[in-house]
């Protein structure tokens, strides 16, 4: 647990989780295996949920755009007419392309703090002195306007510039209480409804919320629910929409 | 085993340390790990030593410590930094303290440090020292704090009759509290979230 | 007429008033009436000078001005007597947060969420009350979102002189800085351990 908490602490967020497993698995960022990190990722998470621990939303959105891009780079080209194929292969870009932008635009940033992180290493070993006071030294001439490259409205905005600054410092207070909705949970509340229909509803009646972080979580339960083989999905045409199935179990009774 | 050349550059690092708080001979004996009596004689010569046209800081001895000053005979350059007008202009911490006192007088240092969020005594003292605030009472309760305000020479450098002449506040501006109330929801799950890790300056 | 020794100790004397305010080798020439490159000159046989043995003080440049610290191989002494400059290290999420503002300045927090990936109000919180970073202005556009940049005490913290020593940020990064990466990885956890068994050694 301890063990596990320490990890936690180590990353920063999303990226810089993904930008761990690229090291550890020796991935060329310029070519990552979007199955393979997904896969790895996705335990990451689910250790960290078995673990009780707060996943924040940033790594659950992160998920979703993970599998995203997985199933964007399964899909099958389309079989169209031979130059619609041509300016798509020019056209598309590949649906790892974004991703790979933000990490190493990150990366560049934490390779910079390290370099800021030295500096405040070595800075803390020396000491520096405040200014003397100097008041009792009287100037000769004749005293100067301390303000004289002002005016009444620097003041202003001296003032307007503390409340600025206050304002990004202020708690926000909200009466919303934070909901934890663990995989596992909605992935119950899934199967207990579709028990309920007859073992059959659509896809988009499982996101009755308007919350990122809800859908996020159902998504990402459907998936694992598919992948555990509960359910099934079935579509009959494009656009259509997706029927959930629960698969019976083999020895129900 | 450190030699006595660096025994005295410690001592040197350590006066300039303490600033006017001032270093006991027992202080540097305990840090040095000698003797007090030996420390001391150290001292002295540091003092002797730094007797030199080439110093421009001596060793004096104040209520039983030692500190740094600079020399009275360099007192005309001293007077020289005072007036020059990088010295004189205000800092943007003395700038808003300022602005806090100019429209909340009469305000304690407690009250514009609660505004500000930051300690504010250097502000104030810079400000005093430059005759744009003064004390004008002082709080009730315990502790009967100090209440600031500002001078004549404030109304004075800004070019205004009366307090009354100062311009109104602008109105807290209506855009940015839309834009907070969009940003509520997330941040609600972020505050959960760095509750528990994250703990900040660690 | 002075003398290059007094005019020597008159910036030693200098140094030491304007302490961690920093001395600009303008404001010496100034104070000195000699040229610019005259007290540039002096402060830089002066910087020499303080390497030896016999000093417990430097001349170092930060944030555009000279001023005296002491120095680092003595730091075990002054840790006994006095608190740690820089007591509490930046967490790591303040601290990419800050190199973030410092190389993108302007920058609004959108932004820079955008480029770490998580919600940054709390790291912005730290390093505005420490005094990093500030606002610098306001982004056009609905909602006119504060930009921010960072400060002089940004500078200092680090002991930079300027924001162009800042190192070009790496185009590309090679097979030995993915090493650099997992090495500071394990460094995060020495860091966390070095802090408890520093506590415990208390």
């Amino acid at each position: 647990m301890t063990q596990y908490n320490v990890r936690l602490d180590a990353f920063e967020g999303p990226l810089d989780l993904l930008l761990h497993l690229i090291n550890r698995y020796e991935i060329d960022i310029y070519d990552i295996p979007v199955s393979q990190i997904t896969e790895q990722y996705l335990e990451y998470i689910h250790t960290m949920q078995e673990l009780q621990l707060d996943v924040a939303s940033e790594y659950l959105v992160m998920a979703a755009t993970l599998v995203a891009i997985k199933s964007k780079t399964l899909l099958p080209k389309h079989e169209e007419e031979d130059y619609d194929q041509q300016i798509e292969m020019d056209m598309e870009e590949d649906p790892r392309d974004e991703l790979v932008r933000r990490l190493i635009e990150y990366r560049k940033f934490k390779e910079a703090s390290t370099y800021l992180r030295e500096h405040e290493g070595q800075r803390s070993l020396t000491y520096s002195k405040p200014p003397s006071n100097l008041d009792h030294i009287e100037a000769n001439a004749e005293p100067v306007n301390p303000v004289s490259n002002m005016t009444i409205y620097d003041l202003v905005d001296a003032f307007q510039s503390i409340f600025d600054k206050k304002k990004t410092k202020k708690q926000p207070q909200t009466k919303i209480d934070r909901q934890d909705i663990p995989i596992d949970t909605r992935m119950n509340e899934i199967v207990t409804e579709l028990k309920g229909k007859k073992g059959v509803r659509t896809f988009k009646s499982l996101f009755p919320y308007p919350s990122r972080d809800h859908m996020v979580v159902t998504f990402l339960a459907v998936l694992e629910l598919m992948k555990t083989r509960q359910i099934r999905c079935e579509q009959e045409k494009n656009f259509q929409d997706i029927m959930i199935h629960l698969v019976q179990e083999e020895n129900s009774h | 085993m450190t030699t006595k050349i660096e025994q005295k550059a410690i001592i040197e690092g350590l006066l300039f340390v303490v600033g006017d708080e001032g270093l006991e001979s027992k202080q540097a004996a305990d840090i040095l790990q000698i003797e007090v009596d030996e420390a001391e004689a150290l001292i002295q010569e540091m003092k002797e030593e730094y007797q030199t046209e080439a110093r421009g800081i001596e060793i004096v001895e104040i209520a039983g410590g030692y500190q740094f000053t600079t020399k009275a005979k360099h007192i005309s350059y001293y007077e020289r930094f005072v007036e020059s007008p990088t010295t004189s202009s205000l800092s943007q911490a003395a700038l808003e303290t300022l602005a806090i006192i100019a429209y909340k007088q009469p305000i304690t240092r407690a009250e514009i440090e609660d505004i500000r969020g930051v300690k504010t005594e250097k502000p104030l003292q810079t400000l005093s020292s430059k005759q744009l605030v003064k004390e004008v009472g002082r709080a009730e309760g315990t502790g009967r704090a100090i209440l600031y305000g500002t001078t004549r020479d404030f109304l004075e450098y800004f070019g205004l009759r009366a307090l009354e002449d100062l311009p109104n506040l602008p109105e807290q501006l209506g855009e940015e509290s839309i834009e907070a109330e969009a940003d509520l929801f997330f941040e609600n799950f972020q505050d959960a979230i760095h509750t528990d890790d994250k703990e900040e300056g660690k």
